[in-house]
């Protein structure tokens, strides 16, 4: 199952309540404002960092760059995918629950 | 494999509209089949062949009727969200009595039996929305 | 799969998930409109409430076009459901917790889940459409 | 006292609309005036007049026409916010070369900087979003 | 100053920053989906109670009521009003912040 | 007071308030849409950036129309501000800290202020204009 994130986990509970349901093994994307969760240094990364140990997780590089970071802003361990990427992580799961 | 697109925002106030363009766009290029892309909530709003766009700035509605060009697409538009929202073709102007109708080319107005089909009969329904 | 995929007749299992509050925005409302629709098709339907989703199903909800808000009061047609077949209404118990409701405070029976179960049944769908 | 209030939502999508319809109605039943109601982001969508809502539901974009005419109000749309969401007069639609415009009575297209004008002329601005 | 906030404590943060940036004595507006904010019982009831030492803090009441509410379910302290009040707590301060 | 409102010279203190993050809306390209028409009518004009708003100003936004998200890059516009003659660009500290960003990470020169300095700032405004 593929999880979808496009909210910033600073305005909104999207990522949150994302992490709280995603099972072990789920895959979650991070795109959109939802991005803002994939980086270090900020007041979530140990949040997501620690979601690492069960879930894989992804971030969208084209929604990163426009927002004026890259692959090295990003927490270690979390992949970057375009969206080719993006259509294989659709295509590679079952299902996909957007986090709206 | 077959994908079905639903689409729930507006163009440029949200950027549902954008991220399910370049990703339909990118599974067309990967060969992938998109068996529909259904527009809802304020996503009639993609439909309207009304607007004027900044010169440096992408133009979403046609963006949207080239692919479909292109690509054969079914971009189908939620009739009971659209008429909430002031989206017609020249069928449902005349059927409710409205002077003018505003649907870009490439869009159809249908029923919500439409999304759940896409549902049913896509092996993925990828949402965009906020 | 690919095979049950291309059967026009196959169940398959839909799941909507309900976040937002009511009248706040329309997501709401309009997410129970395709629940009405999609009730005709036959499908293995079920409906998650999670945050402040869970507010959708609060009882009293006491509005009109003509006073108050003046807006439409939609919340009678969580009762209609059942009539329709759609009868697995699921709640996120730590949404409840929060928001200090419990199930006598909701119009409609619903079955409380924790993490976990919720976690499982979300797993088990084929079609998740988010509102 | 004289208020000016600022839109910045569209129709049923958001109740911003609502509410911001309702304190105008409550403002000018109090005997405050209301110097401008204006429209952006997708507020500007307040102003089609090709909705058409379910009978059991409000007409928004109505009311607010209605209001405007009982109470002259000045209800001003953002140009540039309606060109790129595909908001048009008779005026805009023949300067943009389309064949065809959606503004409803009551509603005026001009620039932002009656925006900036309701901010100073006003003695109070509330802004109603999302 | 009148601060109004219209989005629910639970799915924004909207509320937490207006709390955290209004001065003493300025007046709070809970409507839309911000008066889950003033409802008794729930996790944000300390934050919101507590911000009445500073804070006058109003409900819109037929918001409240259009979510299956009234008056008993409001935090002791918190003063309902229709939109005549609301029309009065614009007029009776000097500016308006939406937190939106 | 009224009768300065009456006056069509009077200068007033206008304030942006930005607490959304760029591209994911519309609203921190139009919100500078609106400061630059406004630069126009020579008003006392502040901006405050809060919450997600502060992103707006990272250096380095990379996007274009033609290419990755495919929206337009506008973040260059906020280094023309101060042709504008608008100087007053405050930032949240608390906002800053969460976001592990320094002004170093931030394309144009702000005054960051403490919750103290900013709910006094915003205290002395006329106009607040949010999004």
């Amino acid at each position: 199952m593929l999880h979808t994130v496009n909210k910033s986990p600073f305005e909104k509970n999207s990522l949150e309540t994302c992490l709280r349901l995603a099972s072990a093994g789920n895959a979650i994307l991070l795109f959109e404002d939802g991005v803002y969760g994939a980086v270090k240094g900020t007041r979530f990364e140990p949040t997501v960092s620690n979601a690492l140990t069960n879930n894989k997780v992804y971030v969208l590089v084209s929604d990163l760059e426009a927002r004026g970071m890259n692959t090295d802003n990003v927490i270690d361990g979390i992949e970057t995918v375009d969206y080719a990427g993006f259509v294989d992580l659709v295509a590679d799961n079952k299902s996909v629950q957007s986090w709206l | 494999m077959k994908f079905g697109i639903l689409v729930n925002e507006g163009p440029y106030q949200h950027q549902a509209s954008d991220s399910a363009y370049q990703f339909t766009k990118a599974a067309l290029e990967k060969g992938h089949e998109i068996f529909r892309v259904f527009f809802y909530h304020d996503g009639v709003n993609n439909a309207t062949r009304l607007t004027v766009p900044p010169r440096d700035d992408r133009n979403i509605v046609d963006r949207w009727s080239e692919l479909a060009k292109q690509h054969n697409l079914d971009l189908v538009v939620c009739i009971a969200a659209a008429q909430r929202r002031g989206l017609l073709d020249e069928n449902e102007a005349k059927r409710q009595g409205k002077d003018a109708n505003n649907i870009a080319e490439g869009f159809r107005i249908s029923g919500l039996g439409q999304l759940i089909e896409a549902g049913i009969q896509s092996e993925r329904l990828v949402v965009f929305g906020d | 799969m690919e095979d049950e995929m291309m059967d026009e007749e196959v169940i398959k299992k839909f799941l909507y998930v309900n976040r937002k509050a009511p009248y706040g925005t329309v997501y709401a409302l309009e997410s129970l409109e395709v629940v009405l629709i999609g009730a005709a098709f036959d499908q293995d339907v079920s409906l998650a409430f999670i945050d402040d989703g869970v507010y959708q199903l609060k009882k009293d909800q006491n509005t009109s076009v003509d006073a108050g808000a003046g807006m439409k009061n939609f919340s009678k047609t969580y009762r209609a459901l059942e009539a329709y077949d759609v009868e697995k209404l699921y709640v996120d118990k730590k949404s409840m917790d929060e928001r200090g409701l419990s199930v006598d405070d909701l119009l409609v029976d619903v079955e409380i889940l924790d993490e976990a179960k919720m976690a499982e049944m979300m797993g088990q769908q084929d079609v998740v459409l988010s509102f």
